[in-house]
């Protein structure tokens, strides 16, 4: 391409720019209250299946930087929980609030993700058909709107990030694998470093560790513990040595409704807890290993 | 009565298992452990038939099994509970459950005609989601219909891909039970791939670390140390 | 002039039975000797009249005799009366069997030696026939069917001359039916409603009568006399109208409810194959329109094969059509669209393809013209309820076969393992490998079931439409909106979708014509899908995400 | 990080093909335009009118099929009715052009086309208004389908529709668009449409130095279309669009909108096939309902995955070879060719399942490899 | 060039195949023919035969690869109006010669193509007279498909009975899409409006496809042609080979030529394309002899010309005459459309049709009809002084010509 044309380009590129030109047309920053200290507020949320409960007047307020782990029997509903907070699922009544201004049921999963609040699934879902790369480039915060989107282009810092993230999920030898090709385990990191990459204010995460070696469960653990106090991360695991090794708090659900919240050492000699999650095995070998 | 004897795998043009060799003994519990990526899925797949092997063979009770489809290896006898579940999502549980019962009607020989009620007991929610979606059960829920799933199949041996992923821990104990209680009370062959060292010690009676798309050790489990661990495990 | 119902295709229940005996006897025994010879001048004169001067010649023979004279009319009507070359002696031609041969029409004596060579056609034409038709029923008047006395009666309405009305009159006290004396009446008081010499108190005791019939031929004598010059005459004639509107409209909506039905079984057969192969495997099959024309096809050779048991043929070409459509279906399946596994939008290419070739195969081996299919006797004419309210045969044994295919298959996907199995194989193929499912068999099995389907909708639209090479494209769109429209992968929504845009489709096409109904419904269906982008009955939950 | 940029300058949406693929486009055209304009009609190497005009079509098929590549091979949106927003772009340009016949129609009637005076129109329908300026009647043809896009699109995208529903209901669109385009009531002609044009912009449409002007702006426009959609795709909107392809509701849970997106894309594609029929019109003469038609939509389809869908370069393949093929097996052997196209779509699905791109795509691979492996050896 | 080549531009697949194929066979059994007789000015004939698939456009492209690849000297082709129209601008500006054999709307007259068709003139409107005059019939239903011959064919005709003194009322219209293929509601809609006192008839431009399940119902709904006629200018003995006929006999069809018309020269024409289909069961219609008259013309005229020059055997045509399969002479006029006779015949139960009315004589084709407003001042004429195919007899001037 010729000097003239790239010069040209570079100009209608800095026309679009909107930010700078037209800055009444930047986009809004999305500016999250969180007085109170408190970050995300779930207030009396009904939620039913043909008839079934899957959340009953649940109750959950996460602190701003706070790492909250959250547990529960299966089918407790934790990822119907995620999903009512991330715009997936409608619930049938109650209320969600990121920050005190954010009221999150009137908004669908994309104003709710450009809010900052991120997610992993379950079972890892990442972009198949691209590249590894291409799967944490999509994942960047940027300005998400078509037209920017177009005219935007990755720049060196962004370029540097990406490459930190891929380090960090230790997928950087697998750059420009087809994210279809990665084994189960390394989707489950894909997925983390997307999260990552995105950089939110509230992740959501459920079940991270699943299928990881207890090493790269560590390295986990050691991940999510650095990411809270900036941001705030809300875990969804079964495995109660991960939970015990990040967590401070701890919440219990049992169909659809809290059942207990407390530190781990609480949750874990809670009668009803032992009774229908953990098994009196677990909860004696967790302690065991404490004392 | 499961060999398998230098088996190549190949995706397209990578190759992931390299002429690998590997001995399951009937009646034994063997865990294959290894670091994501490593092709332990790979290789349960090969074994199941449900992936190509480009050289090398599997022969099951001494019958090669290279050619066979993976629906003849079910009747064989090889039960398969894959990694991420795998369940049919718009099958109801009891769907889900009785896909399986003419292999079981062909191995059992008393051609029964309803899901077998042990099922029932080692899971007891599948009992009360009888009728819900597969797709709508929560993730453990799913990872135990994909269990009591290749139990109907009434198996010899039983391939587990990381069974316990995204299981509450009283359930995972109780599957561990289940595991030894087949393994001991009817002789259940069991192959199972576990990332989670307390889990692999409880139930494995030999293990195999992976490395590569090769074995790299094999022994009983409880020489598994730290070395090995150490080597073959840790990032 | 008004509409007159033809005996033979006016099949109600009840005449049935009797028309058929009738008609019987009458080719079979004929149980009256003849003295023909006082006929034959006239005969002689018919043979060597022009078209338009056999009316009175007709007359004079009708005249001249009496009930025995019917098979002579009848033939004539059906156009089977010929006369021999060398001595003008009239006989009638009968097919039996493929075979032409000609008897006498009055004994029913074959003459084996005549061929079509000894003999000429007596022409007849609309005029005549009409004619010839009333004739019939002036002479079954007095013939001992009631049934056949009373649709004489009704075919005489519309023709009510003095001499009609004479033998009425002198008919109506001995008559013993009650259907037949009524329907007597009704004549009656027809005439004398509109015989202005009458007193008007007598003619409006008549017209109030008349107000219980839905007889085109009293609708339109009333209109007549709603212009009447005698105000008291007008305006009861327009009571008894307005009663008679009321009930027509009544059967108006249930006839047109019928359309819609009828419209809805036919979209149901044609779409109840694609439900399976495209519903459920989620294979997109362009060639369904092809299968059900294999069928359509398969119909036509097999009358072609069996050409004088046409009303058995249908029972033949049924399960026939279902074996070269789905053995066809295991072909494709087996050749082309096991390999596109995992591919469904190739399979899109791959059909379409196919359905080319077939079509360029049907075009070679059957030639672009369209092809004859008859209907079965049993099949053809209608089902009159009431003046105004007649359903056709064909189409209620087509919404019947529509509904018991629909069943069948419910009952073959519930109760078998076929239907748990393909379901779980378009689902997730390998999963269903490793729990023992016979994908390959599985597979063929449906897309067979699926287009067998097809081809049996193939045989009842042959039985509807053209049977040529463009018969599957004529449907492959509907189909598609169907199963989209009710939901894919839900037979329920198939049926439900195919009755909906029937009846929809038929009460609009009244008020706006046949192309903007067509237009309207399509747009409906558009924004239809936007409120419930899954269609009717969507699969619901997590797993449908 | 060099290796980065080299990934940049030739990744796997990079437009590694566009340049050869312009200059080559250009290059024929260029050539084949002067034979036919300079050399005598009995040289060797003369290009007939026939062939210039058949080639313009090509290319207007080209670009349609370029059209729904974008949205199919891209985007995942499978339409069954982009021949509808090609029709409209055809309309468009076919209502300037029958503006243009004035009094010269067969009537000689000033102000009305010919087939409004037999239906005994007395005036010009509204929609008519305007038609007569060339540049109108171009804004037309790219608003017209692109409103037409947009409101569908956004309609249907905001809904959720999408999968076999969505080609479905494309299809529905353009069905019911074709049996309202036959009603002479909507004022396009009926089913004879709009033909027996005579100029354009003052130019006799029958002499040949128009018809090679008509085709070397297709040419121009097929490249700047290529070039443009090149440069979209290979954008970070590019990407989105994969993603969204690939699995939506991530790209949704990651912050885009998703339905913006699809709409955009829906209308850029319906715009270019608009601009493809403004094109074709003109060099085939005729516009009519049968454009409509859902085979026609069907078949383009079937052009992009002949060439290898979510390739540009194999949507014009495609296009093209299909209708070269069609139009020799149709002289060829009329009475089989349908028999032969056929077998074509059949094999090529099951022996070439990325296309014709896909096929040199292994081919390249097979050269790498092979280049790889000899020093090695 | 060494041969005549002859272009055959009929669709062989498609929607349209159904009638066109005949047509295809038919100009290759005449092109055989003329061969066996020696050819043309000394030349053997040679058919190009390609297949514009039932797609318009493709018309247009198809008619300019015979004129200009294979350098045909005259075209047999088309049916529907849409794919003349599509193909017309391209015959007019290579110049070259269509033969268009079928029953069209009219309103049409070029330099460069000859009518052998009817115009509505040559089959509507007689069809019509022959219903009030010959059968009483004073209600009627104009029912066609969506396009424009029907929608053309019945303003014409709409406009005749008015000026017949039929009340609006009296006429109902009704409009289906090609290819409609459920008519329940219109045959008893049909059934309705006859059944109101008055004789009424159906005057059918339904065309191909959609014929046959309109009959069907037709006969389901015990519709007989006693009691509603139906005369149809688009269904002849072909369409009717797909039918069982026995529930239709009686109903009526306008055409220039039935099978069952008893003359020498049908009769060798019947036998001689049994013989080349080598199906004994195969039917004869009109557009066939359309064909048959257009081939045997040209055939004249350029043997008059003493060469296939389009100019000079578009003159040489004018005036040809040939005799008619049933009887009498057609002659080529001056406008480009045939004089033939006009015959009604009624369906027979073995497919045939039975003659029950002919015109005296011949029928001029009008191009331009008397009883559309925008066409009443319109004539055509192809010969000096006027040369024009659309000549306004009250302004004098010639507008809208190509060539
Ligand atoms: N769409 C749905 N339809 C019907 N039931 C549903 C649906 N979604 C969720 N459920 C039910 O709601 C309950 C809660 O599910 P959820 O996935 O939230 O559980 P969970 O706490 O995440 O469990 P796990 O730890 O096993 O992942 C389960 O019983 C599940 O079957
Ligand atoms: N469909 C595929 N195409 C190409 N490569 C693949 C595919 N599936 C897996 N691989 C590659 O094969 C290798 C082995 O994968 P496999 O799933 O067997 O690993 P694993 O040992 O089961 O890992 P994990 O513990 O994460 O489940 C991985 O490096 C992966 O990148
Ligand atoms: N000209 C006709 N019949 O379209
Ligand atoms: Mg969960
Ligand atoms: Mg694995």
């Amino acid at each position: 391409m010729s000097a003239l044309a790239l010069n040209r380009l570079e100009s209608t590129r800095e026309f679009f720019r909107r930010d700078q030109v037209w800055p009444f047309l930047a986009p809004e920053q999305a500016q999250v209250n969180v007085g109170n200290q408190m970050i995300l507020y779930v207030e009396d949320l009904n939620l039913s299946f043909d008839g079934f409960k899957a959340l009953n007047n649940l109750n959950l307020y996460i602190n701003d930087g706070e790492l909250r782990c959250l547990i529960g029997a299966n089918g407790a509903g934790k990822t119907t929980l995620m999903d009512v907070i991330t715009g997936k699922t409608q619930c049938d009544s109650g209320t969600v609030f990121f920050g005190q201004n954010h009221n999150l049921l009137n908004k669908d999963e994309a104003e709710i993700a450009q809010l900052g609040i991120g997610r992993k699934f379950q079972k890892p879902t990442v972009f198949e058909e691209q590249t590894v790369f291409d799967n944490l480039e999509l994942s960047l915060k940027t300005d998400k709107r078509v037209l920017p989107t177009l005219f935007s282009r990755l720049t060196p810092t962004q370029i540097d990030r990406i490459d930190e993230v891929l380090k960090t999920v230790g997928l950087a030898k697998h750059r420009f694998m087809l994210a279809g090709a990665l084994s189960h385990g390394q989707k489950q990191w894909l997925e983390i470093g997307m999260l990552l990459a995105a950089d939110p204010r509230l992740l959501l995460i459920d079940e991270p560790v699943a299928g990881m070696t207890a090493q790269e469960t560590e390295r986990t653990a050691e991940l999510l513990t650095s990411l809270a106090g900036e941001r705030t991360v809300i875990v969804v695991e079964h495995d109660m040595e991960f939970v015990r090794s990040i967590a401070r708090t701890v919440t219990v659900l049992h169909q659809g409704s809290v059942l207990a919240e407390g530190t781990m050492d609480q949750i874990q000699s809670n009668k009803d807890v032992i009774e229908v999650y953990l098994g009196e095995e677990a909860a004696e070998e967790g302690k065991g290993e404490r004392a | 009565m499961i060999s398998i004897n230098s088996v190549d795998q190949l995706y397209g043009g990578t190759q992931i298992l390299w002429g690998l060799d590997l001995e399951i003994e009937t009646g034994s519990i063997t865990c294959i452990m290894g670091r994501n990526g490593v092709g332990k899925t790979t290789l349960l797949k090969a074994i199941m038939g449900l992936l190509p092997i480009k050289s090398g063979e599997i022969t099951m009770k001494g019958a090669v099994l290279n050619k066979q489809s993976a629906e003849k290896r079910a009747y064989a006898g090889i039960g398969y509970v894959p990694q991420g579940r795998d369940i049919f999502p718009m099958l109801t549980v009891e769907e889900n459950l009785r896909i399986g019962l003419p292999v079981r009607g062909k191995r059992t020989k008393d051609s029964p005609k309803e899901i077998p009620e042990k099922i029932f007991e080692l899971f007891p929610v599948l009992k009360d989601m009888l009728h819900r979606r597969g797709g709508d059960l929560s993730g453990g829920q799913q990872q135990q219909l994909a269990i009591g799933r290749a139990l109907v199949l009434e198996p010899s041996v039983l391939i587990l891909d990381e069974p316990n992923e995204g299981i509450q821990p009283n359930i995972v104990k109780q599957i561990g039970d289940v595991i030894l209680k087949l393994n001991k009370e009817e002789g259940l062959t069991v192959i199972l791939v576990e990332q989670k060292l307390g889990f692999a010690r409880r139930v494995g009676k030999e293990f195999r670390l992976m490395e590569k798309g090769r074995i790299v050790a094999a022994d009983k489990m409880e020489n598994l140390n730290d070395t090995l661990i150490k080597q073959y495990l840790a990032v | 002039m008004t509409l007159r119902r033809i005996p033979l295709r006016r099949i109600t229940l009840r005449h049935c039975m009797a028309l058929c005996c009738c008609l019987f006897g009458l080719f079979s025994l004929p149980s009256v000797a003849v003295e023909s010879t006082s006929l034959d001048p006239l005969l002689a004169d018919l043979v060597d009249a022009k078209i338009s001067k056999m009316v009175p010649i007709l007359d004079k023979i009708e005249k001249a005799s009496d009930e025995t004279v019917l098979p002579l009319f009848r033939t004539l009507l059906n156009g089977d009366l010929y006369y021999i070359k060398s001595t003008k002696q009239v006989v009638g031609q009968f097919d039996t069997n493929g075979e032409t041969f000609y008897k006498d029409v009055f004994t029913g004596q074959a003459n084996p030696a005549l061929t079509k060579r000894d003999v000429k056609k007596i022409r007849v034409n609309n005029t005549l026939r009409g004619y010839l038709r009333n004739a019939i029923a002036r002479i079954q008047l007095t013939s001992k069917k009631p049934s056949v006395r009373e649709s004489a009666v009704r075919e005489l309405l519309s023709k009510l001359d003095d001499d009609t009305v004479d033998i009425l009159e002198s008919l109506y006290p001995n008559e013993t039916n009650k259907k037949v004396k009524q329907a007597m009446g009704l004549a009656l008081a027809m005439n004398t409603a509109s015989q202005t010499q009458l007193a008007v108190s007598n003619r409006i005791a008549a017209i109030d009568t008349l107000a219980d019939s839905l007889e085109n031929d009293v609708r339109n004598l009333l209109t007549t006399l709603s212009r009447d010059e005698n105000p008291a005459i007008q305006s009861a004639s327009n009571a008894a109208l307005d009663t008679i509107a009321q009930r027509a409209n009544r059967f108006a909506f249930v006839d047109q409810l019928f359309f819609g039905l009828s419209l809805g079984s036919v979209l149901l057969l044609a779409s109840i194959g694609l439900a399976i192969t495209f519903g459920v495997m989620g294979v997109i099959n362009m060639a369904h329109g092809e299968m059900i024309m294999l069928g359509a096809y398969t119909t036509y050779v097999v009358q072609l094969i069996m050409p004088n048991y046409i009303d058995y043929s249908i029972w033949v070409a049924i399960p026939a059509a279902f074996l070269v459509s789905g053995l066809m279906g295991v072909l494709i399946e087996r050749l082309v669209i096991r390999h596109l596994h995992g591919r469904p939008l190739e399979t899109l290419l791959a059909t379409f393809g196919i359905s080319l070739i077939l079509q360029q195969l049907v075009r070679t081996i059957f030639s672009p013209l369209n092809r004859q299919v008859s209907t079965p006797s049993w099949m053809s004419g209608s089902w009159e309820i009431n003046p105004v309210l007649s359903l056709t045969l064909n189409r209620l044994y087509i919404l019947a076969f529509a509904l018991l295919v629909f069943i069948a298959l419910v009952i073959i996907l519930k109760k078998t393992s076929l239907g748990l199995n393909v379901r779980a194989v378009s689902q997730n193929r390998n999963m269903a490998k490793a729990m023992g499912v016979k994908t390959n068999w599985v597979d063929a099995m449906t897309f067979g079931l699926g287009s067998g389907i097809a081809g049996i909708a193939g045989v009842a639209l042959s039985q509807l439409t053209n049977v040529g090479p463009n018969l599957g494209q004529a449907y492959i769109i509907d189909s598609f909106m169907v199963v989209v429209f009710g939901g894919v992968g839900n037979l329920l929504g198939t049926l439900v979708a195919a009755f909906t845009l029937g009846i929809a489709t038929k009460f609009l096409e009244p008020t706006t014509g046949a192309v903007l109904a067509a237009i309207i419904v399509l747009v409906f269906i558009i924004l239809f899908i936007q409120k419930r982008p899954k269609g009717l009955f969507p699969q619901k939950g997590r797993a449908a995400e | 990080m060099t290796r980065l940029m080299k990934y940049f300058s030739e990744g796997r949406t990079s437009g590694k093909h566009t340049l050869p693929f312009v200059v080559i486009l250009l290059g024929v055209t260029i050539l084949a335009s002067a034979a036919n304009l300079f050399l005598p009609a009995d040289s060797a190497l003369y290009v007939s009118t026939y062939t210039i005009t058949l080639l313009g079509k090509y290319l207007c098929y080209a670009m349609l099929a370029l059209a729904v590549d974008i949205i199919w091979g891209y985007c995942g949106i499978l339409s069954l009715g982009h021949g509808a927003f090609f029709a409209l772009g055809g309309y468009a340009m076919g209502m300037y052009l029958m503006r243009q016949i004035g009094d010269r129609g067969v009537y000689g009637n000033p102000l009305l086309p010919d087939f409004m005076v037999f239906l005994d129109w007395k005036e010009l329908p509204w929609f008519w208004l305007g038609m007569d300026h060339f540049w109108f009647a171009m804004l037309m043809a790219v608003v017209v389908p692109g409103l037409l896009a947009f409101v569908f699109g956004w309609l249907a995208f905001r809904s959720r529709v999408t999968g076999v529903y969505l080609s479905i209901m494309t299809q529905a669109l353009t069905y019911a668009l074709l049996l309202a385009f036959f009603r002479n009531e909507m004022g396009f002609g009926g089913n004879n449409g709009l033909t027996d044009f005579k100029e354009i912009l003052g130019f006799n449409l029958q002499a040949d130095s128009t018809r090679v002007a008509l085709f070397m702006i297709t040419a121009i426009l097929l490249a700047v279309i290529f070039v443009v959609s090149q440069k979209i795709l290979s954008s970070r909107l590019g990407k989105v669009v994969l993603a969204i392809r690939d699995s939506e509701s991530r790209s949704r849970f990651i912050g885009y909108r998703t339905d913006r997106y699809k709409v955009w894309l829906f209308v850029y594609s319906a715009v270019i096939a608009g601009i493809a029929g403004a094109l074709y019109v003109p060099q085939v003469g005729i516009i009519n309902p049968g454009e409509f038609s859902p085979i026609n939509s069907i078949e383009m389809v079937i052009w992009v995955a002949v060439g290898g869908r979510g390739t540009l370069i194999g949507a014009v393949i495609g296009a093209l070879l299909v209708n070269y093929a069609k139009t020799r097996f149709t002289a060829i052997m009329p009475d089989a060719w349908l028999f032969a196209l056929g077998a074509m779509f059949v094999l090529v699905t099951l022996y070439l399942p990325k296309g014709l791109m896909g096929l040199y795509g292994q081919l390249q691979a097979k050269r790498k490899t092979a280049m790889n492996k000899e020093p090695q050896a | 060039a060494e041969t005549i080549k002859v272009g055959v531009l009929h669709s062989l697949s498609g929607t349209m195949a159904i009638s066109e194929t005949t047509l295809k066979d038919t100009v290759l059994m005449m092109v055989d023919d003329q061969n066996k007789k020696g050819g043309l000015l000394g030349k053997k004939l040679e058919a190009v035969v390609v297949d514009p698939a039932s797609n318009w456009p493709l018309f247009a492209e198809k008619g300019r690869e015979l004129l200009t690849q294979d350098k045909v000297d005259v075209i047999f082709g088309s049916w529907t109006s849409v794919s003349r129209k599509s193909v017309l601008p391209v015959l007019e500006e290579l110049n070259g010669l269509m033969f268009y054999p079928v029953q069209y709307e009219g309103e049409e007259s070029s330099k460069n193509v000859f009518y052998t068709g009817a115009a509505p003139n040559q089959q509507a409107i007689p069809a019509v007279d022959y219903l009030m005059n010959d059968l009483g019939v004073e209600r009627f239903v104009l029912a066609g498909t969506d396009y424009v011959y029907p929608r053309t064919t019945n303003k014409i005709l709409e406009s005749y009975l008015k000026g017949k003194g039929v009340a609006a009322k009296d006429i109902m219209i009704n409009y289906t899409p090609f290819g409609h293929s459920d008519w329940q509601s219109i045959v008893s809609d049909v059934k309705k409006f006859g059944s109101e006192g008055k004789k009424t008839a159906v005057v059918s431009t339904i065309n191909g496809d959609a014929n046959i399940p309109f009959y069907k119902e037709l006969g389901n709904q015990g519709i007989s042609a006693e009691d509603i006629p139906v005369v149809a200018f688009s269904v002849g003995e072909e369409e009717l080979s797909g039918l069982d006929t026995k529930p239709l006999v009686g109903h009526l069809a306008a055409w220039n030529y039935f099978q069952s018309v008893d003359t020498p020269e049908n009769e060798a024409f019947i036998k001689a394309w049994k013989a080349y289909t080598k199906n004994p069961k195969r039917v004869t219609n009109d557009p066939m002899e359309a064909t048959y008259i257009g081939f045997k013309m040209w055939a004249n005229a350029v043997t008059q010309a003493g060469t296939t020059d389009v100019d000079a055997v578009e003159q040489a045509m004018i005036g040809q005459k040939t005799p008619n399969l049933t009887g009498g002479i057609a002659v080529m006029n001056k406008n480009h459309h045939l004089s033939k006779p006009v015959l009604i015949g009624e369906i027979q139960d073995n497919g045939q049709f039975e003659v029950v009315w002919e015109t005296d004589g011949v029928v001029a084709g009008d191009a331009w009809s008397d009883f559309l407003p925008g066409s009443k001042d319109l004539i055509s004429d192809w010969t000096a002084p006027i040369k024009c195919g659309n000549y306004n007899t009250k302004t004098k001037t010639c507008s809208g010509q190509n060539y």
